[in-house]
């Protein structure tokens, strides 16, 4: 009964005049009907795309022709495997030439070397890594619906690959759910340390020590983790958002919307996992004792005092003042 | 081989949904999925005009290009078809369908909403011709016993044509040249590139 | 370590609740396409299964399950 | 990449492939259905075994005999058109339809319900068992104790009542065999209260056309209409009523450029083909006619030959037409005079023209007098008996005309004999039962309200009660009602109980009758409606497709349909039902006297075979199964065109399709039956024919013969008066009779043989004789301009009893009250009440009913088809967008549509649409199962509610009938609208 539900009438230009019709003739005299008839080209001209009436309740299906597939299809088929294949192996080759070049950046050994500081709680951790480990499936599951019929189809034959692209496809739609949870857990824990001040730009100015070996001042987050914050904050925010709006048809947008999402979700998608390929790189293999601070989440204080001095201060003010944090004693959450 | 399409000639097409119960009737589409449905422009108005509609079994269809485990095939006849068996209901097809003819069993979000259906062109899938399982999965196969789509065998008005492309082009330029006047063939721009010229 | 187990963990619990969520949310198509003029006791499901997925593995299989009634 | 797996049985039909690959699995319902035909049992063996829990027969799998299916023929039941269905059968079910290419009239081509015709069989909401409800609860009772409980009861009421208080309405989806076996039944029960559905579609139709030119019939066919040059569509909206005939409509709409016209107040799918669209206001056709005409004569457009040699009485016409000048036309119908002058011009001069029309112009309490006028508009202009031209009559179901002519009606015997003792006479010889036996079988009717008595003789020739005023009958007091006593029983064979106005009055009648019985596939609304709490019965009949017999389509080609599938579930056939019904009340030996019965189940060919040996008034004699077979069996040899064989075949050589009636004389005279009615241009023998010399020979001075006008290679070159044996012996011709044709006169004339006519002469000898001479057995008439014999013998517009103008009422106000058929019609009273209470300013929106192209008729049985129930799942009313703009509506919202009687309202969706105009509303009359907001679901027996259901349109439809069938006005009342 959708002739009842409400699709968008036909523009009010369309009522051409009076109900009656008076006759419309050919040149050659006959009757002709379409002079006065809907065509495709005119329907276009005042829509992109060609809607009416039907009886049956299912909105969507009054839609006869939405010609923007093919548009969408021209980017997601032709353009985004290059997009995304330039960003995340143009970031591989990055990290491996600044390896190759730079090398890993080594924990400056001092007195002070083997005292521990306690610098991610337990639910910080519980939460990166929970966004972490679903990022991890979310991004390869997203990359197989690019990369997977042209790289791995051919390898382990179609019925193989269409089972495991199934149970990608579950696995990055349920996975969506805690990665997004993560992220919100993430905003709420460290947006405090995060909003960017002027220290951040003079360690920006400075290259932020990797390049040099001055170690510019930070506090608990110097500003290139702030930078990785608020990539993680704000590209898991959209592609939660977009995604979620794909997951749900026609709840919040129509088909040209879901492209233009499923457009979005894909380009943001390659470049998160590229920016998140650095972070990996530079909190694991690219600097001694990072690794430490999302691993046990206590860090070397040497390594604390040289990356985010004024971090340490603080908190060795805070002990000082306020009660003791020791070994193990994390505050209850 | 011949290059089927579809031509829904707006001119004959008065929205009899009889292509919509014939596809009912020949594959017991269950409710809720509707393989072809017709749809009526300017409702109301000077000018009307209703379109039947289904899988166009489109030139460089999109949806086959843009599915990610490449389910889609098309067949000697032209006709796009898939394969259950392979699809993960992912949605992408359905994006990228102009007309609209992908459909799930499920509604309401993508979680699991099933294995997509559509129109098959009454020629079945991937499984062995005019067997259950295709019954089962795809519906009947009358291609296989040298028959056309139902639905445009039964048209009411002979609006629906079924058929090798240039043979029902060139049944609509006669049918054009004859009375005068005609709307075009409906999505075929979209569809298949090209216009039927007259 | 154990952040990390217990972060995989949960994030697994709630995968599964997420996916009875949207499990929950969805309706089969026979219902969601029936309004209330409408009591559709056998929606048929030939193309679409037994359990309205598509997912027909074993043909002739289809068994007399009846999808619930939609009203 | 994917490619197609191919394999062994590439080749072989899919249901062979099926059938092979099926094992012994449990199968869901339909999966059964499909498949089961291929293992073994069928529908029938089924019986009444829940059908989730059915276990296909354990040879499935195994013995894997790849059944071979069958195809069987019949025709589609829901329209007119009658479109050949094919369907192929496997092991007695019903697996697939194909398209029936053969068929010269559908060619392959069917609507939605057509398409969709195999679930009306398979349908698993169909009634599956006898029932009847015992204080309140539906039980089911075996066959045995149903019909024997129905008879008792009915035996005991016609004791105390008499035969006049039982009514017996059958069904337009009955065969012509089942129609006439009907009738037949009423007059042995002895009453003539026998209806069918033709009374509330075309029975004004029937009267108009026929007191106009003989016939009551469409008089050309569909695929005629593909010759006309100019079509004039007013009232009808095939595109959703009779979607294969727009086939020919567009065809030759394409093929000659044809203009096409459609006069209708709703913009309907019809229209948007159209190339010119007349929008009027509903009731406005004879302001809107004569408005054409009134174009015509000025300008001297009229057929001054034709009219003069075949028109009686044109003149009179003129005077009412000087009236409509086209600004009175505008003032009443709202259509501009220009467009008429544009119109009356294209009727007039681009010939040949045809004029179809369907319910919008005789669903009018002025039906008749619409009608007629429409018949004039033809005769003025010539365009009537050519081929391209005539009034193209498109009738509701499959065999609503074959009905009609086999007598489902109150006012005749089988095939127009009319109830005078001539025609009881002519069936009492067919049926070889004495006369006196039949009138013995009547009520004496005792005088009442100052109304005389009535002899069982003058009984027996008094119309009955119309169908649609049943409840009346049941709920007026007795001495307003003409006959022994009111009505007590209802016997309701195929017929929606919402299909007629003023449904609360008839919920009344319901809860006070004694006795009804639905007899039916489905329930139908009298068992949903929760009237009644006992002395009530359903009857699983099975669907037409389950039935051999004969179906006569609005051309007047009649098919034979096969039995496609043994009756499914418990159900049985029409036929087997009146025999049994017949066997308990005693009569089942006369009444089946020379009629073969196997198995309680009387063979259809038989009873043809006796329509034959009595039909000669219409021709109806020469159609015998043998020969309709045949035609069924060569379709494809029939030209699209001119539904013609060609001559040189052996079976069906010269013959049109279907043999449409008249085909006259004996079967072997192999007559082709009559393509275009009336057609002089043909020799009798080739389907030509005149106007039928019906009404007499002369009037007030005036002849009613043909002037110079006869059809080809007649021997008679003017008018003549219709054939007896008297006047053959005038002519001499009565020496071309054989010995046993003279005998044969003789018997029947007794001591008068002059007044055998070609219509009682059981030996076909007149119609053989006069046939050989080149004339028509009916005579040579002149049309009626004037039937001086009808309320208005010359139509004059009259405002609907609920004239959204009382300004108009005064100057066209409708009939004075009188009483028809047995009971008083009231209109002039409320009409006058309603424009005195100002009754269109509180409901100051036109309400009109139609059709959608899913359902049909009250539509039961196809709103519980779930291919055609999905596309078409709420009841809803169309608004014009200013009318919902100012009454906040929006689009697919519920509202209330409110109606002028019983305080009746109605909830429905809103369809905000521009298909109305401002001030008219338009609903489907499919639609029952919700009564005024409420769902009654749980009312019909468990598993029988179809399923869809919503508000009938009846519910809030109102008063008025026309004065000369009784016809119901649906197409105009009025309404108030709100937002719920």
């Amino acid at each position: 009964m959708r002739r009842l539900t409400s699709i968008a009438l036909l523009a009010a230009t369309l009522a051409l005049a009076a109900p009656a019709v008076a006759q419309v003739r050919a040149p050659d005299g006959a009757p002709n009907p379409t002079a006065s008839s809907v065509n495709e080209e005119m329907l276009f001209k005042q829509d992109p795309k060609i809607h009416g009436r039907i009886s049956i309740p299912n909105a969507t299906a009054a839609n006869l022709i939405q010609p923007q597939g093919r548009e969408w299809r021209q980017f997601r088929e032709s353009w985004l495997p290059w997009i995304g294949g330039l960003v995340v192996l143009g970031m591989l080759a990055a990290l491996g030439l600044f390896y190759f070049t730079r090398g890993r950046i080594r924990l400056e050994h001092s007195e002070e070397s083997g005292k521990k500081i306690l610098r991610f709680n337990a639910f910080e951790r519980f939460s990166h890594w929970m966004t972490a480990s679903c990022f991890i499936v979310l991004s390869l599951s997203g990359l197989n619906y690019i990369f997977g019929k042209r790289l791995l189809m051919p390898l382990i034959g179609p019925e193989a690959f269409a089972t495991l692209a199934q149970y990608g496809k579950y696995a990055h739609i349920y996975l969506a759910w805690p990665f997004m949870l993560g992220v919100l857990f993430m905003l709420v824990l460290w947006v405090r340390d995060n909003i960017p001040g002027k220290i951040d730009w003079i360690w920006l100015k400075q290259g932020g020590g990797l390049l040099g070996d001055a170690h510019p001042s930070a506090g608990r987050f110097n500003a290139g983790q702030k930078m990785v914050f608020w990539m993680v904050v704000g590209f898991g925010l959209a592609m939660g958002a977009t995604g979620i709006m794909m997951i749900f048809p026609f709840a919040a947008t129509d088909i040209n919307g879901m492209q233009i999402m499923q457009v979005i979700h894909s380009l943001i998608g390659v470049v998160f996992i590229a920016g998140i390929l650095a972070h990996i790189y530079i909190g694991s293999l690219g600097m001694e004792g990072a690794y430490d601070a999302m691993g046990s989440g206590e860090v070397d204080l040497a390594w604390a005092k040289v990356h985010h001095d004024l971090w340490v201060k603080e908190q060795q003010a805070k002990t000082a003042s306020g009660p003791q944090l020791g070994r193990g004693q994390v505050p209850a959450e | 081989m011949a290059r089927m399409k579809f031509l829904c000639d707006a001119d004959r097409c008065i929205e009899c949904n009889a292509c919509v119960t014939a596809c009912k009737n020949e594959h017991e589409v269950p409710w809720g999925i509707n393989r072809r449905r017709v749809i009526t422009l300017n409702d109301g108005k000077p000018g009307e005009r209703s379109v039947s509609m289904a899988c166009m079994h489109c030139t460089d269809a999109p949806c086959a290009a843009v599915c990610p485990v490449n389910c889609f095939y098309t067949t000697a006849d032209a006709v796009v078809l898939h394969s259950k068996d392979l699809c993960i209901g992912c949605g992408y097809c359905f994006y990228a369908c102009p007309f609209g003819a992908p459909q799930y069993p499920r509604v309401g979000n993508f979680g699991s909403r099933g294995k997509m259906d559509k129109c098959t062109y009454c020629s079945g899938g991937p499984e062995v011709d005019l067997s259950v399982a295709e019954y089962e999965k795809y519906g009947s196969n009358r291609l296989a016993e040298g028959k056309l789509p139902l639905c445009a065998e039964m048209c009411s008005t002979k609006s629906l044509l079924a058929g090798d492309g240039e043979m029902i082009a060139q049944i609509y330029k006669e049918r054009v040249i004859k009375r005068g006047y005609g709307s075009g063939a409906w999505g075929w721009k979209t569809a298949y590139r090209e216009t039927i010229a007259i | 370590m154990k952040a990390f187990l217990v972060a995989v963990a949960a994030a697994l619990v709630l995968a599964t609740a997420a996916s009875f969520l949207l499990a929950e949310n969805q309706r089969f198509a026979y219902q969601a396409f029936a309004t209330s003029g409408a009591r559709v006791s056998d929606p048929g499901n030939n193309l679409v299964g037994p359990r309205w997925t598509g997912d027909i593995k074993d043909p002739g299989q289809g068994g007399h399950h009846k999808a619930e009634t939609g009203s | 990449m994917l490619t197609k797996r191919r394999s062994g049985v590439a080749g072989r039909g899919s249901h062979q492939a099926l059938a092979a690959g099926l094992t012994a699995h449990t199968l869901d319902r339909r999966g059964f259905l499909r498949k089961s035909g291929l293992a073994a049992g069928g529908l029938a063996a089924l019986g009444t075994v829940r059908l989730g829990a059915v276990r296909p027969a354990q040879a499935a799998g195994s013995s894997a005999d790849p059944a071979q299916a069958v195809i069987r023929k019949n025709i589609c039941t829901h329209c007119s058109v009658g479109c050949t269905v094919t369907a192929e059968v496997v092991n007695g079910v019903w697996v697939g339809q194909e398209p029936s290419w053969a068929s010269p009239i559908n060619r392959g081509a069917h609507c939605a319900k057509g398409a969709a015709i195999r679930e009306l069989v398979h349908s698993d909401r169909r009634l599956r068992y006898p029932m009847k409800i015992v204080n309140g609860e539906w039980q089911r009772v075996s066959w045995e104790q149903a019909i024997t409980e129905i008879t008792d009861k009915l035996q005991a009421i016609r004791n105390k009542n008499g035969a006049d208080s039982v009514y017996w309405l059958g069904s337009a989806k009955f065969t012509n065999e089942a129609s006439y076996l009907f009738r037949k039944f009423g007059a042995f029960w002895g009453t003539n209260n026998v209806d069918h559905q033709a009374r509330i579609c075309h029975s004004t139709t029937v009267a108009g056309v026929a007191n106009t030119w003989g016939y009551g019939a469409q008089t050309n066919s569909y695929n005629d209409i593909r010759n006309a040059k100019t079509m004039i569509i007013l009232g009808g909206n095939p595109a959703e009523a009779h979607p294969v005939s727009m086939q020919h409509v567009l065809s030759g709409k394409e093929i000659n450029r044809a203009n096409m016209i459609v006069i209708d107040p709703r913009f309907t799918r019809t229209a948007a083909h159209a190339n010119e669209y007349v929008r009027i206001r509903s009731g406005t056709d004879i302001p809107v006619i004569w408005g054409i005409l009134w174009h015509v004569f000025q300008n001297g457009w009229e057929d001054k030959a034709f009219i003069a040699q075949r028109v009686y009485a044109m003149d009179d016409v003129r005077k009412e037409v000087a009236k409509w000048t086209p600004d009175e036309v505008e003032r009443v119908s709202g259509v501009p005079g220009e467009q008429l002058k544009r119109v009356a011009e294209l009727f007039a001069k681009e010939k040949p023209s045809t004029l179809i029309w369907c319910m919008g112009a005789t669903q009018h309490t002025v039906g008749t007098a619409n009608v007629r006028a429409l018949c004039i508009l033809c005769l003025a202009t010539g365009n009537v008996g050519k081929p391209g031209t005539g009034t193209n009559i498109f009738r509701g179901h499959t065999n609503v005309q074959g009905a009609t002519d086999l007598g489902l009606d109150v006012t005749t015997l089988p095939l127009y004999y009319g109830l005078v003792e001539g025609g009881w006479k002519h069936w009492a010889r067919v049926w070889d039962v004495e006369y006196d036996w039949l009138q013995s079988r009547f009520d004496e009717v005792p005088a009442s309200a100052g109304r005389k008595a009535r002899t069982r003789k003058e009984n027996m020739e008094t119309p009955g009660l119309t169908s649609t005023r049943w409840f009346d009958a049941v709920s007026l007091p007795a001495d307003q009602v003409d006959q022994r006593t009111p009505l007590k029983a209802m016997m309701v064979f195929g017929h929606g109980g919402n299909t007629v106005t003023r449904m609360p009055e008839a919920v009344k009648g319901m809860a006070e009758l004694e006795l009804l019985v639905v007899a039916d596939p489905h329930p139908t609304t009298f068992a949903a409606m929760d009237a009644r709490k006992d002395n009530t019965y359903l009857l699983p009949i099975c669907t037409s497709l389950e039935m051999d017999g004969s179906r006569t389509a609005s051309n007047r080609s009649i098919q034979w349909g096969e039995q496609v599938v043994k009756p499914a579930f418990e159900s049985k056939t029409d036929y087997e039902v009146i025999y049994r019904m017949a066997q308990k009340l005693g009569f089942a030996e006369t009444l089946f006297k020379g009629i073969k019965v196997v198995d309680n189940v009387p063979d259809a060919e038989d009873l043809l075979r006796e329509i034959n040996r009595g039909g000669w008034s219409t021709g109806y004699c020469g159609q015998s199964p043998e020969r309709l077979k045949a035609h069924m069996k060569n379709q494809h040899k029939f030209d699209l065109v001119t539904l013609r064989a060609p001559k040189d075949d052996p079976e069906v050589g010269g013959d049109y399709y279907g043999l449409p009636w008249p085909c006259w004389g004996k079967p072997e005279l192999k007559h082709p039956g009559t393509h275009i009615l009336y057609n002089t241009s043909l020799h009798v023998k080739e389907g030509g024919g005149t106007f039928r010399a019906r009404f007499g020979t002369e009037r007030n001075g005036a002849t009613l013969l043909a002037e110079d006008s006869f059809s080809l290679g007649s021997d008679l070159t003017d008018g003549y008066p219709e054939f007896t044996f008297g006047v053959f012996r005038k002519l001499g011709w009565d020496k071309d009779l054989t010995a046993d044709e003279l005998a044969t006169i003789q018997r029947i004339g007794g001591n008068n043989p002059d007044a055998v006519s070609w219509a009682t002469d059981l030996s076909g000898g007149i119609q053989r004789v006069c046939l050989d001479h080149g004339v028509i057995p009916f005579g040579n008439g002149k049309a009626r301009a004037n039937a001086w014999n009808l309320p208005d013998p010359v139509p004059v517009h009259r405002e609907p009893v609920y004239s959204p103008r009382p300004d108009l009422v005064a100057k066209y106000p409708t009939r004075l009250d009188e009483r028809q058929f047995r009971m008083p019609n009231v209109g002039f009273s409320v009409q006058k009440a309603a424009v005195d209470r100002g009754i269109a300013k509180q409901f100051p929106i036109i309400l009109s009913s139609g059709r959608l192209v899913e359902y049909e008729g009250g539509g039961e049985e196809t709103r519980s088809n779930p291919w055609l129930a999905e596309l078409q799942q709420d009841m809803f009313v169309e608004v014009n967008t200013a009318d919902a703009a100012e009454r906040g509506i929006k689009d697919g919202q519920f509202v209330w549509v409110y109606g002028p009687e019983n305080t009746a309202k109605a909830k429905v969706k809103a369809l905000v649409t521009d298909r109305v105009a401002k001030g008219v509303a338009w609903m489907p009359f499919h639609f029952s199962g919700w009564y005024q907001g409420k769902d009654m679901r749980d009312f019909y027996p468990k598993g029988a509610d179809p399923v869809v259901l919503g508000e009938s349109v009846n519910t809030v439809t109102t008063y008025g009938f026309d004065p000369v069938t009784g016809m119901q006005e649906t197409k105009v009342t009025l309404c108030q609208i709100s937002a719920a």
